[in-house]
Parts: C-alpha cells; structure tokens; sequence
C-alpha cells in the first residue's frame, strides 16, 4: 500500500480537517464529528436542507457538493463504512430552518439503516424529515443479489436536482415527489482496471490481471458481472451503452443528461477520450446529450475505472436543474 | 426473570470480554463473505458501552438499556451498529412497561428484523436471534441450542447485507453477526447462571 | 499499458473531441487543431486574449481554464510534447479582439521555442503579443540544468489572476507587467510515488519501487532531487515546505495562496490528509494561509503524487483575483 | 554553389529518404537522453516537407524554403520543430536577397542558435551546423568531417534541450539531433555531387 497519509485509523478525521482548512469559506465541521455544514448558513435559511453522506473514500463525494444550491450538509463515515446515526443527526439539525430536511441515501444496508436511525432520531425533535434511496448502478440487476440495487454515480445528478429545486423554494413534499420521479430515470454502469485499498486493511479490494477489466464493478469493490479482457475504449462504451440502452430505452425524441465519473486514477485524458466514444455512439441513435459533465465526481480511492451515468431527462425542469447556478468546491 | 440495571451491567461486561476476546475471529469470519471489520467494530462498541455504563452509572433500567444502545449506535457503525443498537433501544422503549427480560428480548427481536428487513434464514444475526429468544422465553435456552443456532447459518445462501454480494458463494461460511448474536447470549445464560 | 484508449497515436485528437463534445458551452475547437477557444467570445470582447498550452497529459490543464475570467484560449500538444507554432498562431488569432494577447508558457526548451515562433507569426498579423515563461518549479534550483526550472502547476494560479485582471481590462502591458510581478513569488515542490507512461511509449517514464518516492519530480516525469522511502504526509509536508520556505522567505506578517495540486492518480482522500499537514505546518510558524484549493489541476497523466504550490501575496490585489468570479471547467 | 527550387527538392528527398531509414535508430538515441520522439518528429515532418514539394510545386527558391520551413514547423513539434523550422525560415528570408548556399547555410545557423540558445559545445544540433557550415562554404566538406562532428557530441554534458535534465549522465550518447543534422548535410554532400 503506497499512500500519502499518516496513522490509517486517523484517514477520515485528518482529511476532514484538511477539507475545511483548505475551504474555509465553504464547509465548517460540526463539533466532535466528521460531518461538514455550509459555512454560508444565512444560504440555507427557509429552504429544505439537503443531508448526504455515506462511507469516505468516495471524495469529492460528498462534502465536496455542500454549497449554495446544493447539498446542506454531508456526513463522512469511515473508509466505506456507513456514518453513525448520531453523526447523521447532528447533520440533520445543521441543516433545519424550519423547513424539514430530506436525505439522499446510497442503497447499501448500513447506510440505510443508519440514516433511518438518524430520521427517527430528528423526528423526536419535530424536524420533518424524508428521503430517497438511491439505487442507480444497473450491474446487478439480474444476480442473486437480494440486497437491490447499488447507490453510484448517479447520486451526484439526484443532489445537484434537488440542490436547485430546494434553493428555488420547494417545500419538503415537493422534493420528495421530484427524488422518486427522477429516480427510475437514473442509470449508471462502471468499468474497473484496478481496484481501491482501504488504508486499514492495506491490500486491494480484489485483483486484475495486467489485461484485465471487469465490468460493474461496485464503489467499494463489490463484485462485478463479468470481468474480461481490456477493450478499446470504443467497446467499452459499446457495452455499457448497450446495457444502459436496455434499461432507459433511448429514444431520439427524448432528451438525456451524461455523467461520466473517474473512479479515482484514471486521467482526465482517458475520461475525455471514453466522452468522445460515448457522445460518438449516441450520436449513431440521433441523441446529443443536453448535458454532461465528465471528472472525478464519486470516486473509490485510488481504483482506476470510469461509471457512466445516464439520465433521462423526463422533465424539462430537470434540465434547469442541473444547469441551476452552484457554489460548491467540487461540482 | 426481571431485568435490573445491575444484571444488565453483569451481562454486558461479560458480553464485552467475549467479544474482545474473539475479536480477531470475528473479522476473520466477515473476510471472505463481507469486509473484514466485524470484530473491530464490535469491540469498538462494547468498549464504549461498558466505559459508559460504568462512568455514567444509570440510575435505573431504561437510563441503562438507553445508554447500552447510544454507545452502540454511535460506535459501531455499518450495519451491526444500527441492528444491535436498534434491539437494545426496542428494549429501552419495553422497560417503560415491563422489566421482564423475555418481553424485552422479543421487543428486540421484532427491532431487529425490523430495521434491517431481513427473516428466518437470511443468513444474518435474525437467524440466533429468532431461534434463540423464543426457548429463552421458554426457559429453555442452552448453550448447546445457542450453538447450533450459530451454526446453522453455514449453510445459508446470504439474502442481506453485504453477504449478499456474493450470492451462493457464501455458501460454508459462518454469518460474522450471528457468532457475535451467539456471544451476546452465551453472556446472558451466565448472567442469568450467577444469578440462581 | 492499461488505459482507456483506442489508438495511441489519436488520444490527443479524440480528447479533444471528447471535451468540446462534453462541453460545447464552454468550448469550441478551432478547425483542423487540437487549440480550444472559449465558446462565448462575446465574453471576450475588447479584452486582452491569455493563450496558454503545451504538451497534452495535463489535463484539467490547459483546456479546463478557458472561459470567462481566465484563459481566452488553449493549446492541447501532443502527449508531452509542445504544440506546433502554427497551431498556436490561430489560438492567437481567435483570441484577439484589438486588444492584443498575452501568452503563459511553461518553461520548456520545446514550448519556449513554438510559443516564441507563433507570436512571430502573429505579429506579422499586427497582432499584439506578449508573453511570460512561468518557471515556478524549485526542485531543480541547485542542479545541473540550465534550461532553467521548469514550470508546473504554479501556472494555473498565474492563469487564475492574469485571467482576472484581464476580465477587468487591464491592457497587455498591464497584464504582462503583472505576470512579472508574480512570478517571483510563486514556488512550486512535487513528489512522484509513481510515473506516468506516455500511450505512445507504452512504459513508465521511471520506475520506483513499492515503497519509494521521488522528491521534486517534473510533470513530465522528469528526475527529481531525491530518492527516498516513503514518509508520512507530515514528513513530506515538512520537506517540501522547508525547500519552498527557503525559496520564499515565509513571514508571518505576509499573506500566502496554497495549490495542493494531485498529480493524476492520488485520490483527494490523501489530498486533503496532505493539506492538513500543510495547514498544520504552516500554522505552527503563524501563517495560515488566505486562500487554498486542492485538487487535480496540473497533472501528470496516472503519476501518482502531489505537488504543493506557495504564492506569497505581494499585492493585495492578487488576492481578489484569485477570488475573482470565473466560469470554466476546472477552476 | 547558387540553390535553386529544383535542388532544394532533391536536397529534402534524399534527407527524407535517410531519415525514414533511420527513424528508429534516432528515437533511440532520444531514449536514453531524451523522450523517445526524435526520429518519429522528424520521420513526420520530413514526409510533410516531400509531400508539400511536390504537390504544391513552388516556383521559386523562396517559396521553396518557406515550404519546407512551414512545414517542418507545423509538423514535427517539440524542439526539433522550431529549430529545423527556423532554419529554413531564415535560409527563405536570406534566398530574397542571394541564392548562394553558404550564405544561406549561415542564416541558418544564427536562427538556430537564436532560437534556442545553444552554444557549440552544449551537446546539441549546433555541434554539427556550426562545425559543418564554414567547412562547407570553404569548399571542404566530406563524409568524415560530418561524422567527426556528430561523434564529437558523444562526450559532451548537455547543456540545452530535455538532455541537459540528466546533466552528467548525458555523457557517453550522442546528441539525435546531432545526428538528424549529420544526415542533413551528408544528403546536400551527395545533392551536391549528382550536380557535378
Ligand atoms: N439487513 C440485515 N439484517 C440483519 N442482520 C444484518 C443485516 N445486514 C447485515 N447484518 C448482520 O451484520 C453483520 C455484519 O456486520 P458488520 O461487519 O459490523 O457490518 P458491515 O457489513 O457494514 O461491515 C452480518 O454478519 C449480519 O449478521
Ligand atoms: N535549445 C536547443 N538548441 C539547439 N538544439 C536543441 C535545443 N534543444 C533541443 N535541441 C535539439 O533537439 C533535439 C531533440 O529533438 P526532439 O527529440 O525532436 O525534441 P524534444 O526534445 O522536444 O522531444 C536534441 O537532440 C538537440 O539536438
Ligand atoms: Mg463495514
Ligand atoms: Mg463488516
Ligand atoms: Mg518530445
Ligand atoms: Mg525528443
């Protein structure tokens, strides 16, 4: 394990601390926890709070999206391990002006879970309090997983959505309406050429061969649905088209949305060059995105490997969005 | 037999020196079926809970069975942290009404599946939990049928948690939380033991 | 070689296509280059263009600082390899609206001589131009090289505050003036914990060993100052912060910028770790520093590494700059 | 000698020719002091140069040296670019006022040493053009004293260009683009001779 760090077990508290020493302006640490609130409170007043969070490791997800129209707050767990419910909570009251507060959860059982004990908690307060599950990673769709579907990439589209929405003044039913019609027009699908090592275990999460990928993998190593020989990028984007087409149905006369998201190692030059094969293959079924966005958005530390993300723009509201003006360190 | 906040002090000091003692064990058990940290957590959360009972000294079986499960909930983390915090609240919540131990376990128990979704068969903490309250209930419970509830989860194909990644392939492994459900009532069956 | 890539000798050109493909409001390509201009030229309009570029396999640089407030326009080469004169000529061309254009090059015998010949070009056109040789890099200082010290990520502050000034009106001698004053005052220190591989040469530019790093390696994998085991980030923190001290002179009385800048494939997790060590460091001699980011800026294709920039705020304006308004990919 | 348009053509087919056969080797003398590029960028630009000749079939001198120079320039890229491109620039400026090629060769050689600095003895394409073109304009130039200048590099510590990055350990190679040089002036030595 080559890594720029100190003591493993001090990874989550030292980075918090780097962030909001670096972006002051941005993000101020709530005491005695690994949870960040936008230093601009005044920004938030009246309006829904918006709390996310998860397991680290999948910076600048999430407190980089915390920020004038975005995320209120955001709650680093440890190394891909969900936050604790009083964490959660903690980031819940940062977040309420009167409002309520709606969560954006990433569909593995302890975040669930956590973040469920976290509502119940506020609840007692008399803070409103909903939330979507989000559950965008198609990889898995027909395996025995019983568990659901996987929260990736595609997170990042459901915050920077309901980031405008509650700015604009949505109350929290209206956000929680807008949450679940967004949510089955959200796909993502991910490649992996190596895997992530978590600081405290010191080895990598699974191996590759040299001239190995494998396709679907999860944002914490979780298994894949077939790994294979490297691809040109063209018939990688092929493949992941291909099955993202299977589950949105493309259609010419519909308008769609395109996150591409580096896993953490892979360049920007890759990034651009995987873009230009998907603008390319979309552009073959008479689709030119309305909007996309490629960079390091949800990463899983150091794995190298691209998601792609795909959003069905059902609603031209969506649109404005995600074109909504944001002050955030990392959208 | 009626809960206090002295026998539950008695039981979670013996739960937490199981758990220590296993600790390694327990995370070699979530290796191959999950991600290695199931021992570490699980000690991590019953030291806060024995630190806590002991500096803050409940006053009564509610403050006590409350605390138990802060700690839990705010040192455990991933998913046994909510599940185990979640049956010891349930508990807390019971004791307003009642202090005898088989309610407060079915309360718990009714937490757990609860919270986490998961039945009979799951393979998952549910599968002691379920078999093991009930005889406790009965006055029936024994090491030996804490055992074989432990390790009946063998041979489950995992339907929850992250087990379930694996699909059949967590076929032949023991379920992590279930051994450490087993280690929770082997500490109670002692308990329970010094006390007749 | 594990990329995502399809030929090697076209990553350039599908990068670019992949990035005006992606960000069509932010970039047009100029016809038959791989040079990009800002989509919006109004935005342009009777200000000095900034033209800035070099090898490609830096990206977000340059491309991902042209827009509003920052760069008119950017030069993508080849791999690590300067562009071509004519190539830059027309991201001159594009980027005069009368006012004249300054250009920000890095200082590489290659880039040195192609920028020089372009402004030739152009001002045979009657185009104004001016320009700067950022050499920001310390690492070389007491070597043998006398092609000078290299210039790395510190441009992309330099980018930052003439992009600001620009947007304000200042005019080009103004500007170069400047660029001038900065320069000086602008220190950059990188470590490598392992090299880029160039598509086209298929291996590593060096090779270090599972639990070796290279102080004050350049961004194109060139040898750095010092081979050594891997330290914890507060060690390095400390090395390069007393190398970048000697070459500042920090004061506690004086105002200070940071650009922790990762290299390509350190995940931000150990980004932020790094910055807080910097913080920390910095703190303990009574400075903390009014403006930071941290991120991937100036990379170097997958090299895995972290190079630490100091800005000492000679002028209070520099500062406003660098907290000007600007809307580009990257910044 | 007075160029003409018609013997610059065979100059840069026959430098073409040597440096398409050579390409590989020249790149590997950049890899040990340099990126691996040179006989590619050369490679690329001299088949750019051969192509614009004879497609766009200059009419005169001028236009001739301005071809092959625009070309070089917006072909090859990194240093050898703009140095080779400069080189024929100024041999273009020059031929407005003389064809004689000594004349013109010494042009070329204070563009080169303008645009990039070099002095002789930096290890550098300067070693060949300084050395070679007052032998050639006294008439004198052969085959060896081409090849003695280019050897002479081997020995040198780079001061200029991506070699002077490995200061002292550019001892013992020789300079590519030394050696591209050597090929330059050994096809004007056999242009040279096809006219007598
Ligand atoms: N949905 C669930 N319902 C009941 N028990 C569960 C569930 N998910 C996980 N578990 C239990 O939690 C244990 C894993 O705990 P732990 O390793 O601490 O958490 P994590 O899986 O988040 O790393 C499993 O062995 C299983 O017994
Ligand atoms: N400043 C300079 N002056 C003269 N010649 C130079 C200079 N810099 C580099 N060269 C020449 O250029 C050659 C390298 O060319 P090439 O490999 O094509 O470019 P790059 O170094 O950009 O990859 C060197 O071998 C040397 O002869
Ligand atoms: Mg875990
Ligand atoms: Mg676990
Ligand atoms: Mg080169
Ligand atoms: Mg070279």
């Amino acid at each position: 394990m080559k890594k720029i760090m100190n003591d493993p077990s001090n990874v989550v508290s030292e980075m918090v601390a780097g962030l909001v020493s670096a972006y002051p302006t941005y993000l101020t640490q709530l005491p005695e926890t690994t949870a960040v609130v936008r230093a601009d409170r005044a920004s938030m007043q009246g309006k829904v709070g918006l709390v996310s969070g998860g397991g680290s490791g999948h910076e600048p997800a999430h407190a980089g999206f915390v920020g004038d129209g975005m995320l209120s707050a955001a709650v680093c767990g440890q190394v891909f391990t969900s936050p604790t419910p009083d964490q959660i909570y903690e980031a819940i009251k940062a977040s309420d002006t009167g409002a309520g507060v709606f969560l954006i959860i990433k569909n593995y059982s302890g975040d669930v879970m956590n973040f469920e004990m976290a509502k119940d908690m506020a609840e007692l307060d008399d803070i409103k309090v909903s939330s979507i599950v989000v559950d965008d990673d198609i990889a898995v769709e027909n395996s025995l997983y019983t568990q659901g579907k996987r929260g990736v990439a595609g997170t990042v589209l459901m915050h920077k959505i309901l980031g405008a929405a509650a700015d604009q003044g949505a109350n929290l039913a209206e956000i929680e309406a807008l949450a679940k019609e967004v949510m089955p027009h959200l796909k993502t699908l991910g490649v992996a050429l190596s895997a992530a090592t978590v600081p405290e275990v010191g080895k990598p999460g699974f191996e590759l061969a040299d001239d190995e990928i494998e396709y679907g993998v999860g944002i914490h190593s979780e298994p894949g649905y077939r790994r294979e020989k490297l691809q040109p990028s063209k018939e990688l984007v092929a493949e992941m088209l291909t099955k993202l087409d299977e589950a949105l149905q493309f259609d010419a006369t519909k308008k769609y949305a395109v996150l591409i998201n580096g896993m953490g190692a892979t360049p920007l030059m890759e990034q651009y060059i995987f873009s230009n094969d998907v603008f390319n293959w979309l552009k073959a079924k008479d689709i030119t995105p309305v909007f996309s966005k490629v960079g390091n958005y949800m990463t899983s530390l150091e794995m190298a490997g691209i998601s792609l993300t795909v959003l069905e723009l059902a609603d031209e509201k969506w649109l404005e969005y995600l074109n909504y003006q944001v002050d955030t360190i990392a959208w | 037999m009626e809960l206090t906040v002295e026998t539950l002090t008695t039981w979670m000091n013996d739960f937490e020196a199981k758990i220590a003692a296993k600790k390694a064990y327990l995370s070699d058990l979530d290796t191959p079926i999950g991600d290695g940290d199931h021992g570490n957590n699980m000690a991590r959360g019953m030291r806060a809970v024995t630190e806590a009972l002991a500096t803050k000294n409940p006053a009564d079986l509610t403050t006590g069975l409350k605390l138990v499960a802060m700690s839990l909930i705010s040192k455990v983390g991933g998913a046994a942290g909510p599940l185990y915090g979640t049956a010891f609240l349930e508990m807390a919540k019971k004791s307003n009404t009642t202090a005898e131990l088989s309610e407060l376990l079915e309360a718990a128990v009714l937490g757990i599946k609860q919270r986490g979704g998961a039945e009979l068969g799951d393979k998952t903490m549910v599968d002691v939990w379920e078999v093991v309250v009930p005889e406790h209930a009965a006055g029936q419970l024994t090491s030996e049928k804490i055992a074989q509830a432990v390790e009946a989860t063998k041979e489950l194909v995992a339907k929850r948690g992250r087990a379930s990644y694996l699909g059949e392939r967590s076929v032949g492994h023991l379920d992590p939380g279930a051994v450490s459900s087993g280690y929770l009532f082997e500490a109670l069956l002692e308990t329970e033991g010094e006390l007749k």
